[in-house]
């Protein structure tokens, strides 16, 4: 049977999202956010959510409302506050959301080893900092080096430009930023694209995320934006 | 290895009412059984050959671990190209949907658990599931790896395609490994010349043998006690 | 901080003979003195505005932590993609021969060494290098670090841009930074509105300061002890 | 100035390297081995020398000329003996060459750690096997892994397909192999091209090796190849 990962809708995209969750969103800024996919998970009811993303949502919308909403009780990021965080700055003011805070390369590459298989790597990141208490400092060469653990989800939400049926994917410019590391490191890689391209259109040398880390690809026409 | 098991080895080479499959047909079998849509990776040796031979009808993804996914098979010989070659270093085609990705990706696939099955040869495979597939151990020659250890303890899934006997006639399905491990405890199921064994906690289950093989023949050339699955059938291939 | 410290604040406030340079001037200083061919990343605030006034002749590829190498000046209003922004969330372009890459990748470039300099902000540095810049400590608000504690380890070279005393008139060159650290003794050179200043092994060493600031006026808003370098200058941009 | 990594011919790229020094040689079997550049390494004269390639060579020419004249003390690498691999297999039994043998995922994610300033990992390839022995195993989470240390060179020798002045590349096929993670690992990074291409001709989104990774770059019209 040919292998097809398109579902026809978000609410087919996300089925299976339950409370307690741990959920890669992808996007730095207001660029890669999958926005019509996050509003997947708030329709979807489920709640006790744990996100990983870089930023934690501007305006009313996306991840704001998800955070917004209460579903969420644990965000891990490196960076929530911006202009426009004030849903989730009124929760974390509140004391109603845990705050995980990991250096931006950290994070990544925590993705990237959940999703490597790698069980932990040392990084000179934040060594001497606050973001290093309470975790194992080991020098090599005389260099002092954290010790950083693999990160994984449930479900990764990512958004790219195109997709094929096999879920290999490209992204656009900076909005491919953590779309690929989120992919790898989920137990169940969701993905909204703006186009669908027959197999075998995109250059097998272009493609950025071969399809064996994709699960489920559905097509938006038009992303849902906002300003920030 | 005992001389209970070279006289085994000397029962099989007399012919006891059954044939043997050829290399091809341990891969054919095996690739038969590979579930629809699954990813794969086909190790040096027999596992190459089932690249030739993929069901019909199924969508399965080829993965080799020089940066490809979506092997196909190999080109005639016109449409060579010495860019396009698999891990076992023969010239191989792309399908569509197939991408070339770096090196390291290729094993944060393997390692990272992506691939459903790897399919691998083996010098010795034990009933509790070790590996021992990259040296023999013979010190005239330097060792080689590859990337064994990595498909052993990163895939899904490990089926080993080999020989039932060496060319001696002694067990490779053994007590345990006399030779080096590539890895513990991996192996899930076996495709030899003349059956397909599971490898379960409740130790080897035979599932399949060549017509005319009992279990008691078979059992002469294994050296862990095997039960016969209830459901067994005839190991036969096109 | 002290009286002193205050006052000293007070005596830049009411003015001393000497003009501050604006926050574009300070990031077109430090512009001017990238070598040629450097790979440099931009931090937030006043290093971003270095990509809108990088010198003329010399060919300097910016690095963005967000998946960009070869960041182009800010685009005119129609010519936005919101695809298309740089780690401060602005609109930027692309120059030919940039490139886009994942996250991770981005930071194997900022923690492997490979960038040539970082043009950091800051809320304190230290004499000894150390640099503070990813939180106020207030606990009103949640703190983010970014990619601030990953280009403060990773990069070759680290330049910091910040006006030389707070709103408050309070030294922002400190003998210990009282601030949690976003990594300890990285800084090699300062530009401030009054100032450029080398960490040394020796201390700091001024290397330039605008005209009419005396090294005495430097040192009464500076915490650490500063030397003049012998071949100081004037510091003037255009 | 604008920046020009292109260098007129092989002993440009290869001028500094010295005796004593690390090379890493991009390739896997016969696709994207630096043939030229290596017999600029060998005509070169620098003596003492540690490889990291994936294979040791095979026929007389390339790698296999480079262990024949007995310049390398060392070699790491995952599959050394092949067919072809005769030159390497005489010096391997005379004991002239040292071995370390690394599963071929642990060659490749060692260089990457190098490259991406991590200082060890922890990956479960070899638990168990004498390739890991004397080095620390740690369980996770109920699984041992063994710690591994990144792999860096002097000098990296790699094979693309196009390249840019900035130093730009892309790949071909399944000759990309090692190339990307070498070129990150190495303090300089030297590759062979079959184009040259103008600034700006190559697609943003599809550059595997960004500049920044790489040094200098010389055009090879007709890459030397011979039969394995």
């Amino acid at each position: 049977m040919p292998i097809d990962k398109i579902v026809p809708d978000v609410a087919a995209a996300v089925a299976g999202v339950k409370d307690g969750d741990t959920i890669m969103i992808s996007g730095f800024g207001f660029a890669g956010v999958p926005n019509d996919l996050i509003h997947g998970v708030l329709d979807s009811g489920a709640k006790d959510l744990t996100v990983i993303s870089n930023n934690a949502g501007t305006g009313t919308e996306g991840l704001a409302a998800l955070i917004g909403s209460g579903r969420v009780t644990r965000i891990i990021c490196s960076y929530p506050r911006s202009k426009g965080s004030d849903l989730f700055d009124a929760r974390y003011a509140a004391g109603e959301i845990d705050l995980e805070l990991v250096p931006q390369g950290t994070l990544s590459e925590r993705m990237r080893a959940a999703g490597a298989g790698v069980a932990g790597f040392y990084t000179p990141t934040g060594v001497g900092t606050d973001l290093a208490e309470g975790k194992e400092v080991r020098n090599f060469d005389g260099r002092d080096y954290v010790l950083e653990l693999p990160l994984r989800a449930d479900l990764a939400l990512v958004q790219a430009y195109k997709a094929d049926r096999w879920g290999n994917l490209i992204y656009r410019k900076a909005a491919r930023n953590f779309g690929p590391v989120m992919a790898m490191a989920a137990d169940l890689t969701v993905v909204q694209v703006r186009e669908i391209v027959p197999l075998g259109e995109m250059d097998p040398e272009a493609i950025v995320t071969p399809s064996i880390f994709v699960d489920r690809v559905v097509h938006i026409d038009n992303d849902r934006e906002w300003d920030i | 290895m005992s001389s209970a098991v070279s006289s085994a080895g000397t029962a099989t080479e007399s012919g006891a009412g059954f044939t043997k499959l050829t290399r091809l047909q341990i891969a054919r079998r095996a690739a038969e059984m590979i579930p629809d849509g699954s990813f794969v990776n086909l190790g040096i040796g027999i596992p190459t050959l089932a690249a030739n031979v993929m069901p019909e009808g199924k969508e399965i993804v080829l993965h080799s671990e020089n940066g490809i996914l979506g092997v196909g098979p190999g080109p005639a010989e016109a449409d060579r190209d010495r860019d396009l070659i698999n891990a076992s270093k023969e010239y191989v085609t792309l399908r569509p949907g197939g991408s070339f990705f770096v090196h390291s990706d290729a094993f944060a696939m393997i390692r990272g658990g992506h691939l459903d099955l790897a399919l691998l040869g083996a010098f010795q495979v034990a009933g509790n599931g070790d590996l021992a597939n990259w040296t023999t151990g013979d010190r005239r020659f330097p060792p080689g790896v590859g990337g064994a250890m990595d498909l052993a303890a990163g895939a899904k899934g490990i089926w080993v395609l080999t020989d039932h006997v060496t060319k001696k006639g002694e067990p490779k399905i053994v007590n345990a490994c006399s030779l080096p491990l590539t890895a513990p405890g991996v192996v899930k199921r076996i495709f030899t010349d003349i059956a397909v064994i599971d490898v379960t906690e409740g130790g080897l289950v035979v599932r399949e043998m060549v017509p005319g093989l009992t279990l008691e023949q078979l059992q002469t050339m294994t050296e862990p006690p095997l039960t016969l699955a209830e459901d067994w059938r005839e190991l036969v291939v096109a």
